[in-house]
């Protein structure tokens, strides 16, 4: 099977409107910026965001945010961002907070096939509102259940022509998890090699789980 | 908050440092214990963001934009330093293996309960790695001021959302450090020069203090 | 069972591989599924050990001890093979992301459930990835000689434990292949020069039988 | 901090009798071979092993239960060691299976400080029996708990002098996820190389985790 990258303009046009999108990325750290440049571009509407938070304005997932492209956005921390702050204060944007290390392990939940995880993380506090409270050898813990999306954005630091990726450094964060977790997975990769440049052990998303490769800019 | 008391809360939390450990700060005062590491101590320290192992921002001009910590800010790694995904991140995080978390607080109350992340009405950053560092950490070291715009950020009961049902290990403040116990929270060290009397004074909430409180040693 | 009945059996399998997926093949009878590929069809492999896109055993001496399929035996990785650990591996298996699994079978019942990791009092081999792979894969396929020392694997109700609650996606014998249904099993094809009388009598299971039942194609 | 390798035989004396100790291997590839020999010389009794399979007699931890060290064993499968069959058969060893994808999923809960997890995995089969079944979604999991064990002894490719450790291809299975699992966690590398010589991507267990290293054969 012959597999070829497409521009992000294309990869946009494959997000419609009211899509829930996973997005890589730390304080847009492993943000793929030009499918996010590409999604402001052709006017995306109604989105929902799945990841870690906000950025800031002009950074990252910022970017949807300014351009009014998001309607609902599911992150750990939004403290960085004033316009999210200020659009959910207004009432145009929903913010589900939810604490990081829940995030994580509910996304990969969806991706791996669970029906939800325990965390003791927010058990008494206001996280715990609408849980269910599962007891395990006399301890108290949440049942979190899992998050899956229409589609993950990612950023990679290689991919190879079978789509197989890896990560650098802090870029890493949410990228290899939302990589299970979407219908449809998207990678824009800072290069793109021949296979067999990248070892088997270097591999940190098979090839199989990403459906489509964003080409370099020419 | 003056450079000295900040510096005072950091050189009192840098002796809580124990050899071979894990360790992750928190963004802003806790980040400075790291300057004051004591001799003969070697700590790693966590960024959640996905890095055991990180340093000092880099020389001019070689910042990675794929390096940076919890706050976005520049970093390098140290050698022998590990990358990894949020996902181990909080494995490490909540699995039990950070030795200790380091965080600000906007308030501890009487039962140690710490609120960090949020003030319903007038600012909701949202709890990020908090709550899971709470929740999972071995020792859990609040570092803030002792007030805030005049008010005691120690109080009977907590008027803002808790971080989490678990009470922190300990607190650090530029007046004293304050351990919570069942029985209450005890006033265990003075600051520098500080009465005990004074952090009375400063402390909505009651304390227990023992027969002779030393004032606290300070590292580097 | 005979060469023929095996080559059947896997040459019928492997007209159900679709390309750009990923497959696991079990141990024994399934692996053989992997020398027909269809023309135009490409496909990655899984070994629940730890590896996607594994190839045949490797030259003479070249044998690598840590590189070896689910059944410890020798492979070798084809270019653009990924490595992982056995959380990411039924992460992938339970996660609906395998297009496919092939197993084998000691009984399959009316419902389409698969009975095939332990014969209570004789054979406690253990279920190993199976219960994950029928629990997860989205087309379970099993590929099983129809008839064991003369009895019909296909029963009314399983009499050895279950590996899944969920029925498969289709049995693949050396006689016929079969689909459950919430009808019942439906006889879809017969094996070169099977006559249907022969499939019916062979089988302890009621099986629907639509008009005109094909012969089944083979690939390779 | 100087951190200093030890002999296969000193780290065998740290593990008592009666200790439960997880194990890396799959078909006895990624097994520490040195520290299964130095068990077995120094007569470990009634250790409870915890891993993927019991192997084969005279290789991995098949060694451990040919020599009686093993009182009982959680493994997905046993099928490959007759002597595993015998001696359950007879009373002499504990055998509890697992399904291998649960398996590593509550030894991930145990290491990650999760209270359990909801697979679908084992449902309505005899792996349900005295579990807890919840519903999520309209679909029934089983309830399934954390394992975590006193030891860890795993197989790695490389170390380097600060434990950090990485695995080759197909040997590496369960040994990453087992090194957050256990109180003691004890490495034996092919290779110790300096700090430096594995690059910060490439590392699959921070040395943070690892207590003590195993040093080559001299």
């Amino acid at each position: 099977m012959q597999r070829t990258a497409i521009t992000a303009a294309a990869a946009a046009h494959l997000i419609p409107d009211g899509a829930s999108v996973m997005f890589g990325g730390f304080m847009a750290v492993g943000t793929p910026e030009r499918l996010v440049d590409a999604l402001v571009a052709r006017g995306a509407r109604g989105l929902t965001i799945i990841g870690n938070d906000t950025a800031r304005p002009g950074v990252g997932v910022g970017k949807l945010i300014d351009a009014g492209c998001v309607a609902r956005c599911i992150v750990s921390h939004i403290g960085t961002n004033p316009v999210t702050q200020k659009k959910m204060i207004a009432g145009d944007l929903q913010v589900d907070l939810v604490p990081q290390g829940t995030l994580a392990e509910r996304i990969r939940a969806g991706g791996a096939g669970l029906g939800g995880i325990l965390t003791p993380t927010g058990v008494g506090t206001a996280v715990e509102e609408g849980k269910t409270v599962i007891e395990v050898a006399g301890r108290r813990f949440l049942l979190e259940t899992p998050l899956t999306a229409d589609f993950a954005i990612l950023h990679a630091h290689e991919a190879d022509y079978s789509f197989n990726l890896t990560y650098r450094l802090t870029a890493m964060n949410f990228n290899p998890v939302i990589a299970l977790a979407a219908r449809v997975v998207i990678a824009e990769p800072g290069e793109i090699v021949p296979v067999g440049v990248i070892p088997p052990d270097a591999v940190r998303t098979p090839g199989i789980l990403v459906n489509h490769l964003v080409e370099r800019p020419r | 908050m003056s450079m000295d008391a900040k510096e005072i809360i950091a050189r009192r939390v840098a002796l809580e440092l124990r050899d071979n450990t894990l360790v992750n700060l928190g963004i802003g005062l806790p980040t400075l214990v790291a300057r004051y590491i004591p001799e003969g101590i070697s700590v790693a320290f966590q960024s959640e963001n996905g890095i055991i192992g990180f340093g000092a921002p880099p020389p001019g001009g070689m910042e990675d934009p794929n390096l940076t910590d919890a706050g976005g800010g520049f970093i390098s790694a140290l050698p022998g330093a590990a990358a990894f995904d949020s996902a181990m991140s909080f494995a490490l995080i909540r699995g039990g293996h950070l030795d200790m978390t380091v965080l600000g607080g906007l308030q501890v109350d009487g039962r140690g309960h710490l609120a960090n992340w949020m003030v319903p009405g007038r600012l909701v950053p949202g709890m990020g790695g908090a709550m899971d560092l709470v929740a999972g950490a071995r020792r859990v070291v609040v570092a803030m001021q002792h007030a805030a715009r005049g008010e005691s950020k120690i109080v009977p009961v907590l008027t803002l959302p808790a971080t989490a049902a678990r009470p922190v290990t300990l607190v650090v403040t530029d007046l004293a450090v304050i351990e919570p116990t069942p029985e209450g929270l005890v006033l265990r060290e003075r600051a520098p020069g500080v009465a005990v009397a004074a952090i009375l004074a400063a402390t909505a909430a009651s304390l227990i203090v023992p027969d002779g409180v030393p004032e606290m040693a300070l590292a580097g």
